[in-house]
């Protein structure tokens, strides 16, 4: 994937002054008057005034509840959330009915995790597919496999179930690189696995596990019959992720969020088999995902309506959409040749300086949109509050990413991350920024 | 009111064929969950013998019990109306046509020669919440098909010329 | 509480022309150029022009993922979204500890719900206080109370919470003019009751359920020890529910969606006594929630960010914190004078009109927000359509309520409901509209 | 930058007071959860016998093992200079002034004469993100007080003067 992709051209100067001028955000300045560099689009993307517009333009035209009301605005509001469904749908090369709208990313991955369990309850799989539906069976003895770079969100939910279900939680290791230890992949992945829920891209170090054809991963699950489930939370804003939903990708699910993915906050996309929706049970349950309640027992509806319970987020469903369309409009190739572009740069501004330590692979094509470092001596938040002096926002912490951190020994770590508006001048910029640290903490720098 | 026409008015005052019969090979109950809506409805089928048919089947008899709106209800006395005694294949046909009309946001205004007096749901086709009402009969009707063995792969199709 | 808000006056004509210059979206015409007549209310409201530009503030100036970072807009982002929780704390009379962001109405409901399965799971009441945590244990043989008249989000995730425990559903009748039956209560409420879930206000009938002191369902739940969860989804836009929450109310936790509330969609609130929210285990996981995470185990935050697992909807939290601040600048006492109004008009309106029949009670002052009725001979929905092109937008169906009418013996209904910006005059369109409906489909009118 | 002052960098590079002594009543281990940084802390308490004090606690030992930023070490560091062998009652004091300042968003500046070098961490209240971490030691110091038995009700209070 990555090799093919990287024949597109990276952004242009002038290219990135024309999408920059489309987020007002990225005109902000910050302490005491100092331009924003906005180095955190990992933790939440900034958003083109297309999302905005067309949020506003929801609320103040065709503002109704979906799928309920029998009058012209309902019909419309109804439209516009159907006509995001569909967007979704292209931008994952899908079909409409696998495309579930959730509230974020954490969302998704708990419904998935939920399946599981409440797949366990008397009648809940009656009517089922068995092919899908006993892939869904989860006891003693069982097991669901993680990795040890995975985000608090696609681990703890896992964890939660395996509690619920005394199913046992394994993990495939990662190696000082920060890669995943496929090695002893045999070790980990057996006959009593039934899921396999891991991340596309690391949110910490950019790392982008192979998904794609003959990945050992995927080959592993598939063998023994689990379900994959990928976060793709990370590889979304600078992937195209659309080879991981292929017929045959061996993918089964799959979640972004749209906030990281220039869209509002308070929406997010699982993406599913059909089969695999009509199987699983439904997980929050009430108002438009029924087909008929009595006081006794309800039925439900076919997905994805069957998991979108309660008025759903429309306008920021439209949102999304005018987000997703903003990114495909500039090209997927093309934003992820301008990632790869500031990943080298980056790379190389950060080794000139021996004081600081990148964490993770240090090829750049083996990685996307994030770069983690530490700087012997001085604390990560530390750093992150120089750079935030110099008008440099960076995520400081464990990035909800702590057993990757305790694996690499390192507490925690400063992440400078990138979008789609990101220049190379900023990343100038945090270099010199960086370079007030030494002086500051007292580090031979 | 381009939507109610004298004939759905008409038919959902006096829906033709209604009421369960005997005989019959299956019998469906579908929902409208948005509404509360439902229909039952039995189909009974007969096999051609001879002929370049031969083997086709044919609706020989198909009731209803409608309980909804009166584009529901009309829709269903149009269905009986419109199919009853004819070749399966053919009612398929008016499916086709008909639900190509109703899902063409009124693009497709419709053909009488093809769908009868289903024409006059041409109006529905702008109110999308309402297609759904007018689909339901319809909807019954091939899952009865279907689970009366008949082979409804056709009603999927584009119609022709569509 | 009814009768002292009753000494409020109604707003003005005058003051609801200024309210509604307020809501861009009530300009728009409808169904060729008619002005639309927006009585869906209750379905969803519409919003402000400052809840709208509050969001829009927050992207443009401050949009950042809270809670993480170290930076300054990170700060502005967190001081903004906790600014907005205690905004809600304040609408509710309740800490900001008590106040829990959630995605829509329908997911506290069901948050509350997974409370009690996931009680059951090994481990998962440790350390709680266990004057709490025996409230949340439920098996077999124990009793979930709701009452027929919940909307479907009140009643299908206690359905399921009983499927994946094995308790048993109860619920409390209702009689042929909408109210409960609280008579027999002593059959439904018992022993092994551990929770009574019932809205505060029907979206149906509007019937106003007595939660006050003295309130015979909160007293039936109090005496056996049993939850008392509120549902004022349709109460929280008409009236103070500072009562609700008050230290003795008896209530221990309510649910409130922000979209009905003059919020943007994609925000919910629950509300919980601090003792219970802290007992409870969490629903979501993931990143934000927690204290300490190992791939064997993780240890959770206290409440709130227990319940606020991964990116919050802060924009919309924002936005609802405004939209909650115009219902209280014009004055909660008001609303609900207004509202009466509404209602005793649109009561005589329809009385007027005998082929059309109201359901619920037919005194006005036992009724919020909303009035559903039936035109014999003539289908809810065909109603709706009839009003719908004299640009009257109503809702019909079920309502999301489908057991409330098949117990008063309709298989639908057509439901007007008000919001703040709702005139008389638009009131007295939806009876010139109504009177086109026998002629059309040939009643004697 | 205004944050890292030369007392807040010193103590930050060499924390008074570090490590875990014995004898302790306590040890109370607390992390941050945004940032995984830890505090290791104990107490030893001793019981004034006699006079106007009798029967109130004095802070007798505080031993420490700080993993953390410069803001939190030193803010351990400090603790422990201000505290040791100090009445606990007069710790409380300090605490409390100290939480007002950190908490008042740059509006309150702080008294030497009553939280003595903690003044340094003045600057600290105008970034809300680190206010946490100056805190830090101090709550697992008011935990580690209150599981060795003593009242710490007046951490609660507001400040005198505030
Ligand atoms: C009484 C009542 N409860 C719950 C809900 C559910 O709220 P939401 O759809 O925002 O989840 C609604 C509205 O849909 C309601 O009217
Ligand atoms: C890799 C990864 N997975 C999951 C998430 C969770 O997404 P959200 O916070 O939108 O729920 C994030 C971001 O926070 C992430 O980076
Ligand atoms: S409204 Fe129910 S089928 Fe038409
Ligand atoms: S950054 Fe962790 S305590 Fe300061």
């Amino acid at each position: 994937m990555t090799t093919g992709q990287l024949a597109a051209q990276p952004l242009s100067r002038v290219e990135i002054g024309r999408i920059r001028a489309d987020f007002p955000l990225l005109r902000r300045t910050v302490r005491g008057g100092r331009p924003l560099v906005y180095l955190d689009s990992g933790a939440t993307s900034q958003k083109p005034r297309v999302v905005l517009d067309a949020e506003r333009e929801f609320y103040e035209r065709h503002n109704a509840a979906v799928h309920r009301g029998a009058h012209q605005l309902a019909e419309e509001a109804t439209d516009a959330f159907e006509g995001a469904r569909e967007t979704v749908a292209r931008f994952l090369g899908a079909g409409t009915g696998e495309v579930v709208f959730t509230k974020n990313g954490t969302e998704g991955l708990n419904l998935l995790a939920y399946a599981f369990s409440n797949a366990g309850a008397p009648g809940a799989l009656d009517g089922a597919d068995d092919s899908w539906a006993r892939r869904l069976r989860l006891g003693t003895g069982d097991e669901v496999v993680v990795t040890e770079m995975e985000h608090h969100a696609n681990l703890v939910p896992w964890q939660e179930l395996c509690r619920r279900t005394g199913a046992t939680l394994r993990w495939i290791g990662v190696d000082d690189d920060g890669e995943l230890d496929v090695a002893r992949l045999d070790e980990v992945v057996g006959e009593r696995t039934r899921v396999v829920a891991l991340t596309h891209v690391s949110n910490v170090l950019g790392t982008v596990n192979d998904l794609g054809p003959g990945s050992p991963v995927v080959a592993a699950a598939r063998a023994v019959g689990a379900l994959v489930v990928v976060d793709a939370c990370q590889s979304a804003p600078h992937l195209d992720i659309r080879p991981l939903t292929a017929a045959d990708s061996g993918v089964d699910a799959l979640v972004f969020t749209g906030h990281k993915t220039l869209g509002p906050s308070g929406v997010g996309v699982l993406w599913a088999r059909r089969g695999l929706l009509e199987a699983m049970p439904p997980f929050l349950t009430g108002g438009s995902m029924i087909e008929v309640v009595r006081m006794e027992r309800s039925t439900y509806a076919p997905p994805p309506a069957k998991f979108e319970a309660g008025v759903p987020m429309a306008a920021q469903a439209v949102g999304l959409a005018a987000g997703l369309d903003y990114l495909t409009e500039v090209g997927l190739d093309r934003v992820h040749a301008h990632d790869q572009q500031l990943m080298r740069h980056t790379l190389d501004l950060l080794a000139d300086r021996p004081w600081l330590r990148v964490l993770g692979p240090p090829d750049p094509q083996r990685r996307i949109g994030a770069v983690s470092f530490v700087a012997d001596g001085v604390h990560p938040h530390d750093v992150g509050q120089v750079l935030d002096d110099s008008g440099v926002a960076v995520r400081t912490g464990h990035h909800c990413a702590w057993p990757l951190h305790r694996r690499l020994r390192v507490p925690a770590s400063t992440r400078a991350s990138f979008g789609i508006y990101t220049s190379l001048e900023e990343v100038d910029t945090l270099a010199e920024a960086l370079d007030r640290v030494p002086g500051i903490f007292g580090l031979a720098g | 009111m381009d939507l109610y026409g004298e004939l759905i008015l008409d038919h959902a005052k006096r829906p033709q064929h209604a009421g369960l019969r005997e005989p019959y090979d299956v019998e469906v109950n579908h929902v409208n969950p948005t509404c509360g809506d439902e229909i039952s409805l039995r189909v009974h089928l007969e096999t051609v013998a001879g002929g370049a048919q031969d083997g086709a089947p044919v609706l020989r008899d198909v009731s209803y019990d409608a309980l909804g709106c009166s584009i529901s209800v009309a829709s269903a006395s149009v269905l009986a109306e419109e199919s009853l005694g004819r070749p399966v294949a053919e009612t398929l046909e008016t499916y086709r046509h008909l639900h190509a009309m109703l899902t063409s946001r009124g693009t497709d205004p419709g053909d009488a020669e093809q769908i009868g007096d289903a024409v006059a749901f041409a109006g529905v086709a702008k109110y999308p919440a309402r297609v759904k009402c007018a689909l339901l009969p319809w909807t019954a009707y091939l899952d009865a098909l279907a689970r009366a063995g008949a082979d409804i792969s056709a009603a999927s199709e584009r119609p022709e010329g569509a």
